[in-house]
């Protein structure tokens, strides 16, 4: 039992830290701090700088121009880019279609996607999910048509998360219609400049356009588009999503999290005395402090266990319901922490500020926002209640 | 003992349901006289009493209306009846004026401490999210020596608006050598301000029964794996508890209602408040949640319905302020 | 609207208080108060006491012996009753089966069992729960096989409370096998002296044989002792589950309960000072007493309804599942604030004292003993799962 | 990194939990050296870190045996052991002499005041719930000036001994100007201490896994309304919150164990403590609860199990209790 962090890897960490310090801009990190809306071009800048250090890609291989990390590299990169208040990487192209590419996609396709995921030039989103699916992923009607050369796409996909921005999207489609829903499913590549795409924001009740529906219409997709083979769509699927898992936990967020949360305390006066000395308050941020105490440790098991080489189990949806529950606490008592300037929030949906200055903390619309908007935790990526019926019936049996 | 309402309160509560259902703009509600229902006769107006203000704001609650009744009547008018400005309160109530009552600097956080300083008739001072600013012709301000009635076009007098998240607005008041007619002392304020926390916990109580409706109807039509998400147990045992929080938050504003104008008026105000603040943002998670991805959306109905809970926690002290203030009552 | 008791009730409430302070003794209160186990003299002491008075069957008709309060009296008589640390009334004659007589009993029945519970002659029990049923009391197994003029009852009940004690007990028994499981079920009244009995205490986690097994072995019962008619028992054992469902929210246990929590916070030193005087422990106390100033408030609409004649619906499971989680949680909050106190509770299932006189407040031992005694609480009586059903069912039409 | 027990360590949880099954007395465990495991080598033992208790104290927990390894080796032992008395601490380590160590003091909760006096090798003082009291050969005592050893037949001793809920025993220590011999100032008492709330939070671990084992085949076996009760949702997500609340617990022990001698250790002290007594409580209910009738009685596995949860929580200070020193280290 050693709950140290290796020599290599503290030195890793360290490395880490010196790289946020000189090049992450303050102007970036000081609009994550106070929880505000990137825009699609900082978040190509933050990309940008990554890449040229070549860490964009911590998941990815060498080979295929990633960092090659192990598990535990990736926690550090991932918790220390949190608490400095660094942009996240967007996980559609490095997270989630790259590890699908390089396991089941053709030579070609990595050749020629991989390289434009690192420098920019392809902004990946996700279709996966379909209106009335939700939880049941495997129902889905998208249907692809084989025509010659072509699949010819007709559907529709919902919650495809800055699909605005997107110029691919990689989509499950159905192929065939006989057998279980998890069978006749493709994995397909497709241009979203494709005559017959239309894209439609959904706005979310933090006022921000995060999501969207894509609507296919007849849609030509070249049959080398297909990742794998067709049908298998389901298994490429599943691969990404367990993928996707990592960082479920979202430690490095809930730990950068509370510290927004403390100095904000610190900086509220209730009743004549800074708020974070008010007992009842300083309880609530002691419990969750300790819940987060707990569940890095958590965190950091199964991660030693995958760098063992041991597969993650079902343990990872304690981890994402718990994970969730504790960035929610601290998304709801940093919201509260901000007092009466909590009203603040721009309700109308328009992307920025409101048209005057708002007056209280700097945090304080972004607080509300991210609390409205962190409610998805606990929905996306397996709502909790997927979570619960994964421990029940994997874990104990139920 | 008796927890009904006069033949007079439910019709009026009935109009107002209907009319919302069609009209939802300010001079609708004083046309169904929604506004004289929040004034006692002795001020012009046909009712005033805690029950009336449970009836009319649980009804806007649950119809989602954004009204001036909460400021310009409640808080507005009552100080200005309470100060024997019996016109200007009428005119509050039917809606001919519009008051906005400022007590909040800032930095101050919920406690209300004072810092507006009045010199020969002129008033000095900041503050901070005065709702309804913006379009007041006549504002209630609070100075260390007593209230204030401000002119809304009175020399010295700046107002920076913005929107908030109930959809509602509100302003910076600044207020500089701005004349002024003292009113009163700040204890004027007391049962104005127990009224407008009565109307603001009745209205989010309205918003969850709204909730509550709507998640209730989405899980029997819903359907997941071949069967309404309602026939689930997990998610029926979770709906069961929210609704019985709900009957908690019902019985809070009930007490509240009942005791405005007694003695023990305080510690009322601090149970409800506290309470229902708490329950509010319960149901509005967990109405979300039990939506799933629908329930994130802006242009489901639910989406201002929760902004509307969470402000209702937030306006006039959240669920712990209150809470402090209740175990302060509590020592004493 | 109008919060407040009729001139009427005032007068009542102020007579009870006045009995209470001539009446009830010290010695018995005192005992309440400090949730020690009452012995069966103890408790049919009280009784006699209130029966002298005429309250001890508030809830009877007045032709019938007893008080012919009003919901709302009846109401006041247990907050008196329960705020002054008065025994409570036992339930299995006076609030079971008294009505269950009165409406569906012979009139021999109502002239020969009715003045013995009275008058304390009789000690009642009862018989419903069957091992293996939970809360699925229609799948009674224990059977009655008419044979001339008898029954003869063979099988188990279980749960029967405080039934070492009692000389008679009411009992569902299956009298048909055919049919839907709620018809062909009787309402016996069995004499417990009646060979073929045998009653064995179950000791609970609180260490008190609180409640019994009874085994029916070929036990013969007179056919006169058949309540209405054969096979209808089911709609006796629904009256007389809505008339036990009277006090369902146990306000008066909770307000007391609640004083008794803030007198051993003021009496504890934590820190230096009163523990009530601690934030957050004093937090944690208003939590609760904010709770049950509504729940209070929900009880008392629901009884105007009924003083308004409307008969209580699944409103009453609202009632049940909140008044218990109050009450659950003042148990909770009085265990930990008798400190390491708690520790003492003897566990050994020996009624009365430790063999040695224990440390601490006088309240520790039977704190910890009302803790886990009142666990039972969101299990008997329709646990809250059950309720939940109810309300997701009947209020909600889920 | 390594979450992992070493083969020695895991080869003797193995070893306890197979004789627990069928030998439950202190000799047993003497005799496969789980008192040697908690004492360091240089001690006289083979063990002694964190994980050693953890792994200890997590097997005696989950076979509910009562010890006196938490009393007379983890505290015991580990005082004399800091304390120079490496002879004694060895014997106790292997049951050849029974320790009882006497901190608190009546009146004083969980804060630890020392009222007791040293007079002339003499003390005097009253302390209470002094866990294996009446057993004790010998007693360490804390007082005004320092840490004192008293044997368990000394002058002036007096011990008046009752019942503790987890079935152990505690009693009330007076001391009448008793003959003792100083041993150490009272910092002696940290790492012990530390150590024994290891102890406690390892072992309700144990419990708890336990708690949810039994739980979990109840669910599987027992049948309601024609069908498994775990096949109804509610109950599979309450338990599924349950595993999760106990998988918090068993890395806050983690926590605690790898920290135990580390700068920090005050910090994790706290956090482990409080952490886990508030969800030893909440198992202890929860599984009486999802039992239904049957957990509430005494003759089934699930009432000892709740019992020593609640203990677990109650010794060495409680979940509000630690949650307030964490509180105050956080502050400074």
């Amino acid at each position: 039992m050693d709950m140290s962090f290796s020599p290599e890897d503290q030195q890793f960490r360290a490395e880490v830290r010196q790289f946020l310090v000189e090049r992450l801009p303050s102007r970036l990190s000081e609009k994550v701090r106070l929880q505000q809306e990137l825009t699609k071009a900082e978040i190509e800048e933050w990309h940008a700088v990554l890449n040229e250090r070549g860490w964009l890609a911590g998941n990815w291989p060498k080979e295929f121009g990633g960092a090659g990390w192990t598990a535990i590299q990736r926690h550090i990169f991932e918790e220390e880019s949190a608490t400095a208040f660094a942009p996240r990487v967007l996980p559609f192209g490095i997270a989630m279609l790259g590890p699908v590419l390089q396991k089941f996609g053709s030579k070609e396709q990595q050749e020629t996607f991989l390289p434009r995921i690192l420098n920019g030039q392809d902004w990946w989103c996700q279709g996966y999910s379909e209106p009335g699916a939700g939880s049941d992923l495997a129902s889905l009607k998208t249907s692809a048509v084989r025509d010659g050369e072509h699949y010819v796409v007709n559907g529709q996909k919902t919650w495809t998360t800055l699909g605005q921005h997107a110029n691919w999207i990689f989509c499950l489609v159905r192929t065939r219609t006989d057998g279980k829903p998890q069978e006749g499913i493709s994995f397909l590549l497709i241009d979203m400049n494709t005559p017959g795409i239309t894209v439609r924001p959904i706005m979310l009740l933090d006022g921000t356009p995060e999501v969207n529906e894509v609507f296919f219409d007849d849609v030509r997709v070249p049959v080398e588009n297909l990742v794998g083979t067709e049908n298998e769509g389901w298994t490429y699927a599943k691969y990404l999503l367990t993928h996707e898992r990592t960082n479920i936990a979202g430690v490095g967020f809930a730990t950068a999290g509370l510290s927004s949360l403390k100095r904000i305390a610190r900086g509220q006066v209730a009743n004549g005395k800074p708020l974070i000395e008010n007992p009842v308050f300083a309880a609530r941020i002691a419990e969750v402090e300790i819940e987060l105490m707990a569940m890095a440790t958590t965190n950091l098991r199964l991660l030693a266990q995958a760098a063992a080489g041991q597969v993650p189990g079902a343990e990872s949806s304690m981890l994402k319901l718990k994970g969730t529950q504790i960035r929610q606490s601290i998304n709801d008592l940093t919201r509260r922490a901000v007092g009466p300037w909590a009203l603040t929030f721009p309700s109308e949906g328009i992307e920025g500020a409101n048209e005057n200055t708002v007056p209280g903390p700097d945090e304080a619309a972004g607080a509300t926002r991210a609390y409205l908007n962190n409610r998805k935790l606990s929905i996306y990526g397996g709502s909790s209640e997927v979570q619960r019926s994964i421990i029940a019936k994997q874990i104990l049996g139920l | 003992m008796q927890f009904t309402f006069t033949e007079e309160q439910t019709m009026l509560g009935d109009s107002l349901l209907r009319t919302l259902a069609r009209d939802k703009t300010p001079a609708a509600l004083m046309d169904l006289g929604a506004g004289a229902a929040l004034l006692s006769e002795a001020d012009g107006g046909f009712g005033g009493t805690g029950a009336d203000i449970l009836m009319v704001f649980r009804t806007l609650g649950r119809a989602l209306a954004v009204s001036p009744l909460l400021d310009s009547v409640v808080l507005g008018a009552g100080v200005l009846a309470l100060a024997g400005e019996g016109d200007l309160a009428e005119q509050a109530s039917v809606g001919a004026i519009q008051v906005a009552v400022a007590l909040d600097e800032p930095g101050q956080r919920y406690d209300g401490t004072v810092g507006t300083v009045a010199r020969g008739g002129l008033l000095t001072g900041e503050k901070t999210m005065v709702s309804g600013a913006d379009t007041a012709t006549h504002l209630i301000v609070s100075a260390t020596d007593g209230v204030y009635l401000v002119d809304g076009a009175a020399q010295g007098l700046t107002v920076t608006s913005y929107r908030l998240m109930d959809g509602g607005r509100a302003g910076e008041v600044r207020l500089a050598d701005t004349p002024a007619r003292r009113i009163g002392d700040l204890t004027l304020l007391a049962r104005p301000t127990a009224a407008a926390i009565l109307a603001v916990c009745a209205d989010a109580l309205g918003a969850m029964e709204a909730a509550a409706e709507l998640t209730t109807d989405y899980l029997k039509t819903r359907k997941q794996f071949g069967r309404p998400i309602g026939s689930f147990q997990a998610l029926q045992h979770r709906m069961a508890d929210l609704v019985t929080e709900i009957e908690q938050a019902r019985s809070a504003v009930w007490n509240l209602a009942g005791h405005l104008d007694d003695e023990d008026r305080d510690r009322h105000v601090a149970a409800t408040k506290s309470l229902v603040g708490k329950i509010a943002r319960r149901v509005a998670e967990e109405t979300v949640q039990l939506h799933g991805g629908i329930g994130m959306t802006e242009e489901y109905e639910l989406a201002s319905i929760v902004r509307r809970l969470l402000a209702a926690d937030t306006r006039f002290g959240d669920s712990d302020h209150h809470l402090e203030r209740f175990m302060a009552l509590s020592a004493a």
